[in-house]
């Protein structure tokens, strides 16, 4: 039940992008350098956002920078019938899930993305603030996918605090007792804001959670594209198959601050960046594509240059996408106004047309 | 085809719109602690289980938020689950799920997603049910937007009410009075029919004094005003909310603006209750016709006492009398 | 012994309550996510893990149901806790332990046990924050007897008032509005003191109307009233109830008995909210002095918006001036 | 981290009795007869308070019978100083530890019992109603202890069904962070009202729990008091000299319906309850200390009558204890009754005087 490979995290690519098992079988070429570029949009939107935030163009943002491998790997093995759930960091995820930019950016001017920029619905569940509720999400989403026979499988992101939530733990327990198609993703990225991961649990790794909940658990290098897609779609395909659950936690490592509000300098070193910062995994991902001959200098550069491009394209969109009125608060409360925020509603305006 | 109707109590009621829903639409799926072989502690889902299978009808692991984590996500993904907290007490333990989360999903997906979903639990004094058994809710969820909260009174009520708040697109708490579920039995037509949410009922019509109530305080209501009527010649109208979130204010207005005195009437604690919202509800629309302040009767702002000390908590007929006559004077 | 006397914005003021308690009573322990090395992320517990070390001051794992569980452990084996919930919306997910167990171990041992212990946390819109770290609780604790909530507007009082708090035999919640943190700084003195709990402060005296407020809406009103007096020449009289439950009834019927007019302020949802309460108390107690229905202004009855929009919803001066000048009309 | 040892409940006791361990050091006659004597005290209370409730004259209650050993086994190890929590179902264990059969009964009444019944502070907590809230509030006694060094330590109970809540596994997770001088012992009765151990959790054992929070766990025969009294003791002692938490599974029965509301015919069968009639843990230990001459025929006749005299007793005088006044809700809301309650209390006992 809890054997080595809950120790070591399994890896596919050492720190210098070498191949060091064997290749997951039927991915392409093009596939791979999606995935790579897939990883820059994510760096390049997270730290436009970041930048527009300094600007006072965005709200409150928690970088994802390092976690691009986890972040891609773990919504790379999905079909399009899939669903995704993740916590504010789990941006990238969502992108390979194939959420536009510009829906994600137009989330972070501070309004909710309307139907018409989100586009075809992605199943992407809104980006979660509050820790860890959206593990139960996910094997509820999963547990319908069951019960409707319709083959859909969930990936259910979450951060490594999240693990100490009540809901993380209930959402592992049911998802065993109810064999539910679900991957649980933990991103133990190594902080949940100042607080360390030691400090988050006494247990070595957060993958020894499953076996108290009968459900498998995996740990990967979540700083290895490869790795990370490889674990989780065998967890895609035991779910399909109706095998049910898995536990995943992919060590990797915030490098920025944990949102645009903190200060991570009161309570980490410069050293423990300075570790992470040659793990770093696009390095890794970028050296394996050079050494196998997917990538040289010159597609790199412009795949990079057209990566930045396409955000500042998408962020564009969004910027330009009308906002709401000032009384769009009132939509969405229910499916229909009640009396009483109709009349609400009607005060509002004429309040706001008597001060114009 | 002929309408048949037979006398059932709540309990019967409630099981039986569960199950015309389960057999009208296959995306109803019910969930909960002990509600497949045992038909749950009060077997509102008696023999749905045995009926539709344990794919529509299924027992929880004992975790509150887990049951409404899980049925938010179902709701989103095609279903339309109904779960059951075994005590509406329990439902503290869910707060988040059900305020933060079910509540604000359609709001925060402008749209695109949201929680066709039914949360009934049991809940009312007077039967001697331990701790956190009896506490009435209902009014902690005026505090919390994007919910809808029913209480039905009777089993007609109920029975339609229940099917409207699964037909709802939006997440509804259903709250069913522990001392109403077998108390009396009502005609109920045995096809489906719904109760449109946010209707309140005039159960008795007045003209000199309104009490404005719910759930098991309806029948308290009913004969404090039938003796206070012999007593006094007043003639009295009671209007029984049936759907506390959102509320009729409208049945309200039009009531006390014609007799110019109220008392409302809950279980639940005063401070910040369903009482003190009618009473801002008067306040704004009909001050003017109010001839005496409106009488606030109900639960004492304690907790909910150990059995031994319910009765003398709960509002009885005496009190609701002595604040009615009190109402009534000049 | 000389007094004193610095400016301090309500952060410093309630770091400096912090430290003279833990200075003063060993009984006094502190506990929270990330309140230790980061001094919580809004520095409220700056410096304190330094100086009184991780035994007196520590983190803990990310779970506030954990928190107040624990908290609620410590309260009863001789410790004074102070628990930070990083953000109040979050409460929802300690609820239960909170008003099913901090509110009632008194109450259930007859007095044997007993959890003298503090929650704090900030809140507040007007400032950008994410979902639920803006949400105003205070109205859903009218509802769940046994515990008092008290929500300081100034830094004078934030820290007489966190004083009396940890004080206080009984669990306080002690709501801290983010956006008046570091607003404006007042006169403190370094001394310790205590303000009692339950009392409002009349923070201005006036004859024409009372406005019932606290938190970030206090400011908001004595701008409003300012600019009605202004136009109008009406003498307005405000109070800061500072403690939401128990709530100074008393300060509330003797200045609206005075003034015939009132209105009430606050940044929560209306139904079933504070107004709602104060409203209830205003009709039992002076209904006879109204010369007006009583203003209500707060949330409106959707959810916390989002930051783009949250400003609209926020009560502001035009909209509690307007307010004013109806409830001041003949 | 995951052995043999939590697959096989540790017996010392076979079902006839016989010792098949070394028995555990230390241990008087005198204790061991003590608490024989207890289990049957906890036996005759429950079944009193069935029939009291039978009559009209106690409120719902939870019978423990058949968890005698759990309950006494798990408090017997504990000092004056030491606590103890636990649900509606551990009035064995609060017994052992020394609070009277009176002040229990008391509260069966439907009263809180008062000061003056409970007599001395015997550090257990009011029974808890709300499923796995005291996990937490165990932890955080045995927190106060460490912090104020006071060596005091807890035993925290609940049942199987509680394991699924989020708080028990936040109180697992916090022992283990802070090191907490706690217990945790999980009384698996193999029922949550109808709910089988089985469908609580995929996970074959509950004790497979504590790896995934770091916390040392142990399953031991819940009916075999010696088995549990010595992994509760060990448990303890470790928590004592500062080694931190862990984790106690002991497998039992309730042989009783889960409560007197309750009817267990429709979830379980015969053949489950015989099977389990045959483990019946007061036969056991009986049998044991026949075979060791530590009781005879005679000296258990008179036991038995003696504990049943006992309970008769300790019932007759929480039913002669006063009862609160009508308005005795209002006492013990707050230390003092604040304004709004004394007026409340006011106009309460100016109504039932005019009502009389
Ligand atoms: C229920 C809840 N509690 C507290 C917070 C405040 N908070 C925001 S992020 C965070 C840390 C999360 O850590 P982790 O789960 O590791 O995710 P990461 O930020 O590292 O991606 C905290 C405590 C919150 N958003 N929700
Ligand atoms: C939070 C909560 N949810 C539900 C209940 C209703 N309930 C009372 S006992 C019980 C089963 C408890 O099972 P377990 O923990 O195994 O303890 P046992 O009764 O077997 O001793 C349930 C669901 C409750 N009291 N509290
Ligand atoms: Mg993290
Ligand atoms: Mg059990």
């Amino acid at each position: 039940m809890h054997t080595d490979a809950l120790e070591t995290p399994y890896q596919l690519l050492d720190l210098d992008g070498r191949l060091t098992g064997s290749m997951p079988s039927g991915i392409t070429d093009e596939q791979l350098r999606g995935w790579y570029r897939m990883m820059w949009l994510t760096r390049f939107f997270s730290n436009k956002i970041v930048a527009l935030q300094r600007q006072g163009r965005a709200t409150t943002w928690g970088p994802l920078q390092g976690q691009e491998a986890s972040a891609v790997g773990m919504a790379a093995p999905l079909q399009p019938r899939d669903w995704v759930t993740g916590s504010y960091r789990e941006a990238g995820a969502y992108m390979t899930k194939g959420l536009s930019i510009a829906a994600l950016t137009y989330y972070t001017r501070g309004y909710a993305t309307p139907r018409e920029l989100t586009g075809e619905d992605t199943r992407c569940l809104p980006l979660q603030i509050v820790i860890a509720t959206q593990t139960l999400h996910a094997v509820g989403l999963a547990m319908a996918s069951k019960i409707r026979n319709a083959g859909e499988v969930v990936v259910g992101g979450c951060g490594d605090g999240a693990t100490s939530e009540g809901d993380f733990n209930e959402a592992l327990n049911f998802a065993g007792v109810f064999k539910a198609p679900v991957v649980m993703v933990v991103v133990n990225n190594g902080w949940a804001i100042s607080t360390p991961r030691s400090k988050q649990s006494a247990a070595a790794r957060l993958a020894y959670r499953g076996a108290g909940f009968g459900v498998p658990a995996r740990l990967v290098d979540g700083n290895d594209l490869l790795a990370v897609f490889e674990v989780v779609r065998e967890a895609v395909d035991r779910a399909r198959a109706g095998d049910g659950p898995t536990l995943v936690e992919t060590v990797t490592y915030r490098l920025g601050a944990h949102t645009t509000a903190d200060d991570p300098t009161r309570y980490r070193s410069k050293e423990e960046i300075a570790y992470w910062e040659v793990r770093d995994p696009i390095k890794r991902i970028r050296q394996f594509l050079f050494d196998r001959n997917l990538l040289d200098e010159t597609e790199d550069k412009h795949l990079v240059e057209e990566a930045e491009a396409e955000v500042a394209r998408q962020v564009e969109i969004a910027h330009n996408h009308a906002t709401p009125g000032p009384d769009g608060f009132f939509d969405h409360v229910y499916q229909e106004l009640t009396p009483r925020l109709q009349r609400q509603r009607d005060e509002f305006q004429q309040l706001n047309l008597g001060a114009k | 085809m002929t309408m048949t109707i037979t006398r059932l109590t709540i309990i019967e009621a409630l099981n039986q719109a569960l199950r015309l829903e389960l057999e009208r639409d296959e995306r109803v799926v019910m969930l909960g602690q002990d509600i497949g072989k045992n038909g749950g502690v009060f077997r509102v889902t008696d023999g749905l289980q045995a009926q539709f299978g344990e794919n529509r009808v299924f027992d929880t692991p004992l975790a509150e938020s887990g049951i409404i984590g899980t049925t938010i996500g179902m709701a989103i993904n095609g279903l339309r689950p109904v779960a059951e907290i075994q005590f509406a007490g329990f439902m503290y333990v869910a707060m988040n799920q059900l305020v933060s989360q079910a509540a604000r999903m359609r709001y925060r997906s402008a749209g695109l997603y949201s929680c066709p979903m039914v949360v009934r639990a049991p809940f009312g004094g007077g039967v001697r049910t331990p701790e956190m058994h009896s506490d009435s809710l209902e009014g902690v969820f005026l505090q919390t937007p994007g919910l809808k909260v029913v209480l039905p009174s009777t089993p007609y009520d109920a029975k339609g009410l229940l099917a409207a708040a699964i037909d709802d697109p939006d997440p509804v708490i259903f709250l069913e009075n522990i001392k109403l579920y077998r108390s009396f039995k009502q005609d109920v037509p045995a096809e489906r029919y719904t109760i449109p949410l946010g209707k309140a009922a005039t159960i008795q019509e007045g003209h000199d004094l309104t009490i404005i109530t719910y759930g098991a305080m309806v029948t308290v209501s009913q004969e404090a005003a039938r003796q206070v009527s012999e007593q006094t010649g007043a003639s009295i109208e009671i209007i029984d909310l049936r759907t506390i979130w959102p509320m009729d204010e409208e049945a309200i207005v039009a009531s006390v603006s014609k007799t110019g005195r109220a008392a409302v009437v809950h279980e639940a604690p005063l401070a910040g209750g369903v009482g003190a919202e009618v009473v801002a509800v008067i306040n704004e629309n009909c001050l003017y016709s109010l001839l005496k302040p409106v009488a606030r009767v109900g639960g004492y702002d304690t907790p909910f006492p150990t059995p031994g000390l319910e009765d003398h908590y709960l509002p009885t007929v005496p009190r609701l009398k002595a604040a009615l006559l009190k109402t009534l004077e000049d």
